[in-house]
């Protein structure tokens, strides 16, 4: 163990090869959605703290989002079915960048879109904003081109949305995978191939669940997505496959509730963390992530946080020979 | 002293011990709990507190529950809330022995706006939809104003004690079975009030609303009396940013936790 | 509401088409790899009022099953490897089949294999054997003519299996399908028509978890499967999802823990229901769900289960018009 | 008055009250409880019990968790567990006051094995591998036998109080400060008993078992005195169905709840 005198080294750069960087000053950072234009928890926690944060996502036009109810309890999670309730690009651009222009934290736009075109259009208009510092693109939205079909389900669509957004910004590009996908490494080293700055994993899964004394669905949109500590196994499964098949950062993402979990995050191979649904249950859990992060660091005598990204991977662990030990997972009955 | 109308507080997380549990309402209880500095002065009738109803320990139930502020005691600085146990979450907090330190988040929420001119105020509840109701007939009594409380349950068991409301407040039942106050709907009652009453604000299930704005709709003189209705959405975040607690209204999608969970009653767009 | 005087009729055919029937006193069944061989439950539950159970996955070969940990708990979940350790069918075949045909309650035998000759071999021997009431094919298993890529994620791959295993034998065949699948219906839709008679859905979703004090996976095998209350969203829609493409009588699995959860399943349009991890919290579980079902049908004066299934589709919601409102459920946020 | 080697009681799923708790041993405690009837009589040292750690209607911690037990009471038909305070569902435990019922399935598993010859015991514990090894003693003093029970520990606080244990017994320890015993680990003492003893039990962390192990190979002869151990695997179902609690012997992969936890040192394949 090594002396750490000075305080840990909590940067992480989640666009190393884009010129205009999107340096972090700690790999904490609120998810799309949960946070909404991050004034809405300014008013109970320092947001200049943070890492970095993510807008609610936005789209081409503005929507009303879904009827009521749009969320449900489940076991140790939730399911939202919003609908993707926002003011469109252009009265999003008018309200929030201007605010945000003032602010340290980085804030990181969500986009969402059922076309090609749309997402390029949004990234072109996002630019130049004042106060944007990077875009994260969520692909797990059906392509209308292709009957609705879900882009992040499929390399090639997602290859096509990251490289039209790439060619209509020079901001760093963050693409958020859906873990709907079957080859979630394969869209993975898609998205990076077409010119992602980063990626983040995962969204949330697709569930349902029933009233049973209306005898209906709970939800009015019956269906939505399922967040919160009952899917990170899954989303702690995805971060490691990818991490072992792409050198771009990593942002892990689902049911991170705690610094153990964070952890979890960072060993299967995240630079940087995204919380969403624990913040409903704990509002303070982003500052509380940020001190825990650095006292955990200098209790292990580590000087940077790069020292714990992956080391749960066999390259890391001396009784392992492979390179990988990522097989296609199918099985384990 | 400082007037409550003018202050405000921020949402907070904070630890409430629970100081005691006093049975109402059938299976329902009254729960009594300290406050952090200024709470009992800063809040005001509408708001709600968001409460962490399971071990922190645990992730299930995972979400918070909110719960309406039911009294606030401003020389102790503490405040009650009104639970019925519904599910898991309520059955758990209202079998917490005293002592118990229950996670808090709040106030959170918009409050009932009395107006300037109002001098006769209309409240009307359904079950623990007395919470709300009951802080605002505190504050319309302190400042001198005149209230009718009105409530009705299925037997006189169900009912709200009296005592938990201030003695000026003229206290108006119902029951199903007659055995209280007049027999039938709390809502039968409320046509002869309305021409009354310069304010109307309610409180209950979804059914009672219906009924109520029938009444109102058929009874009252143009826009007047103005009615105030809190209405209960499922929430997770309690703090506007996940757009999950949403009413619609003639302006737009509304969330309930901050733009809510009082709305003008004219104004919701009721399906 | 009728006045249901008998008692509620709370019988299921999970093969109506097939002459040699498996007609279930009740919808309750205990889950493949949760109950072993039902021997050992038989200690301290009444296995012969159960409507079925199913066995533990046998394969072609005996195996020895992975390395220890095998299993991890995850918020209202846990994960397990245990890497399909059986006897083999030979092995098995000696050993359960003789002990089974002197008891009263369905045993159905839950199969495994990595080529479609194995899974039909495995049927032929099963096909005559005393005390076998119906084969559960489990196609979660890698196909090692693809490269090991899933059998249960390719409809057509899927109905290979089907189609090979309805020619080995006259039992009664269920498939049971990944949750990993993209197009979960039409891979129920491939085997409903490649013969199955029912399908169980859902088997366990891929998951991982780190221990933050050693830094390398908990599980020796890294990943393993899902399961427990944490999944039922996921199983509730899918089950919900297939039953409105499918005729074939649907067994739903994942996650249940209660009346209530099992509700939920009918509802959806499960005609039965299998109990897999919540065996290991609650032993009692079957025995209870069985009463309680039958209590709830009679308090709400249902004649009849089947009168709950389905319930939950647009066809029993009046104010719904759409014959089905499962659209490719994709993003929610 | 039966004895107790030939009584078996199959599992069962009850709820047992808590009746007292004994701190011990720094931060853990040896919890008291009620027994169905017959119980105490029945159960045998190395058996275990698997309680639910968490109240009934969360589903998080989800699996119950594995307890040796530790004594019984037959006159009472009482019996107790050590318990550690090491995550989430001991804390839960370790933390409820008496009264509370838990939920609990057992007895499980298999029981250390006396042969019918032997005279002389020699039980090492290491932490709450203590537990099983109490019964044990119990067992043994009431057969008339003799026993040595060794324990190790960090300094005097962390080993079982004397008084745990019947007066009859040997009580041998060791503290890596010296604070009480030999200085040392407990593996060092070993060596000297292995003589006197016909049979070896141990129960504690992995490293205990390899230094014993270490210890044992080096010093005895032939295969005699044979070594029994208690195993702790994660668990899931306890009755032998799930095959999540394998250990690797030389007969094949033996379940740990079913026909463990207690194995011959010789038939385990040691990693
Ligand atoms: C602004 C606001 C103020 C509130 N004030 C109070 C109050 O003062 N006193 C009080 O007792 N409760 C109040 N509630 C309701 C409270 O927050 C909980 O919903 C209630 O306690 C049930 O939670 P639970 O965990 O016990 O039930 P759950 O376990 O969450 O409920 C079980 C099932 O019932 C459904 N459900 C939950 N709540 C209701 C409901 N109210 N009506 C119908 N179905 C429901 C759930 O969707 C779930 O399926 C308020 C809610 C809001 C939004
Ligand atoms: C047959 C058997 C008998 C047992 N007897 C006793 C007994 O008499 N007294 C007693 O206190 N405990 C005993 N245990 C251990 C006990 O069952 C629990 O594992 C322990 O109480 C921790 O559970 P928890 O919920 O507090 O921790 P968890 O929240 O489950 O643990 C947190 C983390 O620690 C890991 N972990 C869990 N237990 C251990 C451990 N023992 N060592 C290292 N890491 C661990 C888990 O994988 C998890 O990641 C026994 C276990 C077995 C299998
Ligand atoms: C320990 C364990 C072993 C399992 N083994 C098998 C198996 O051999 N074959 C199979 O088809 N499914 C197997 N499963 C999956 C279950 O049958 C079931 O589909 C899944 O666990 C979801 O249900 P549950 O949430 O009720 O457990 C296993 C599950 C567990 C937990
Ligand atoms: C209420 C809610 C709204 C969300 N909205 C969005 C969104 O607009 N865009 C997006 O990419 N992800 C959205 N998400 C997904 C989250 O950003 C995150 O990926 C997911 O919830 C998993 O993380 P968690 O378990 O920490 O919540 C939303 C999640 C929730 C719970
Ligand atoms: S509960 Fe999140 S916006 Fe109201
Ligand atoms: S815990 Fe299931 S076999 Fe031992």
């Amino acid at each position: 163990m090594s002396e750490a005198l000075a305080a840990p080294d909590t940067t992480v750069d989640l666009a190393p090869r884009n010129p205009r960087e999107l340096v972090l000053r700690n790999p904490v950072m609120a998810a799309s959605g949960c946070f909404g234009y991050g004034q809405e928890y300014a008013q109970i926690i320092d947001v200049q703290r943070l890492g970095a944060f993510v807008s609610k996502g936005i789209t081409p036009k503005p929507r009303a989002g879904n009827a009521m109810p749009r969320i449900a309890e489940t076991p140790a999670g939730m399911l939202n079915a919003i609908g993707l309730q926002n003011p469109g690009i252009r009265g999003f651009l008018k309200k929030y960048p201007p605010i945000w222009q003032h602010w340290q934290v980085p804030a990181i736009v969500n986009i969402s879109a059922e076309a090609v075109d749309d997402y390029a259009m949004m990234a072109r208009l996002l630019d130049e904003a004042p106060g944007v510092a990077g875009i994260e693109v969520n692909i797990s939205c059906p392509n209308i081109a292709a009957g609705g079909y879900c882009f992040g389900w499929d390399p090639e669509m997602s290859a096509d949305v990251t490289r039209a957004v790439r060619a209509a910004t020079t901001l760093p590009v963050i693409v958020k995978l859906s873990p709907g996908a079957l080859d979630i490494i394969g869209v993975a080293q898609a998205v990076e191939e077409a010119g992602a700055d980063a990626i983040s994993l995962i969204n949330t899964l697709v569930g349902m669940t029933i009233d049973t004394r209306t005898r209906r669905p709970v939800l009015a949109n019956v269906t939505g997505g399922l967040s919160g500590p009952a899917i990170r196994p899954v989303a702690v499964r995805m971060v490691y496959q990818v991490a072992a098949a792409v050198k771009v950062p990593i942002i892990g993402i689902g049911g991170i509730a705690s610094l153990n979990d964070a952890l979890e995050f960072f060993l299967a191979g995240a630079s940087a963390i995204q919380v969403g649904t624990a913040l409903f249950v704990q509002p303070g859990i982003l500052m509380r992530l940020i001190d825990e992060i650095e006292a955990y660091l200098a209790a292990n005598g580590l000087n940077q946080l790069g020292e714990l990204v992956g080391r749960a991977h066999p390259a890391h662990r001396a009784d392992v020979t492979a390179d990988s030990d990522v097989a296609l997972a199918v099985a384990e009955g | 002293m400082q007037s409550a109308a003018g202050a405000t507080m921020r949402p907070r997380e904070f630890l409430a011990e629970l100081l005691a549990i006093e049975p109402v309402m059938g299976d329902s209880a009254i729960l009594t709990f300290t406050a952090p500095e200024g709470f009992a002065k800063a809040v005001g009738a509408g708001q709600f507190l968001d409460s962490l109803c399971r071990p922190e320990s645990a992730h299930d139930p995972l979400l918070r529950r909110p719960y309406s502020i039911c009294s606030v005691d401003r020389a102790r600085n503490t405040f009650t809330i009104l639970v019925r146990p519904y599910g898991r979450g309520s059955a758990w907090l209202i079998n917490q022995p005293v002592g118990t330190l229950i996670d808090t988040l709040g106030p959170l929420g918009n409050r009932f706006e009395v107006q300037p001119k109002t001098n006769r105020l209309l409240l009307v509840a359904g079950g623990v939809g007395a919470a709300p109701l009951v802080l605002l007939a505190e504050e319309a009594v302190r400042r001198g104003q005149s209230v009718a409380y009105m409530m009705g349950a299925q037997n006189a068991e169900g009912l709200l004690p009296a005592h938990v409301l201030p003695e000026e407040v003229e206290y108006v039942v119902a029951t199903d079975d007659g055995s209280a106050g007049a027999k039938g709907f709390v809502t039968d009652l409320v046509g002869e009030y309305l021409r009354w009453a310069d304010q109307v604000f309610a409180c209950g299930p979804e059914p009672m609303f219906r009924s109520l704005r029938r009444v109102v709709l058929a009874n009252r003189i143009g826009n007047a009396p103005p009615v105030q209705v809190s209405l209960e959405r499922t929430m997770a975040c309690g703090l506007g940013a996940c757009l999950g607690c949403v009413v619609e209204t003639k302006h737009g999608m509304r969330t309930s936790c901050v733009q809510g969970p009082v709305y003008d009653m004219d104004e919701v767009i009721w399906s």
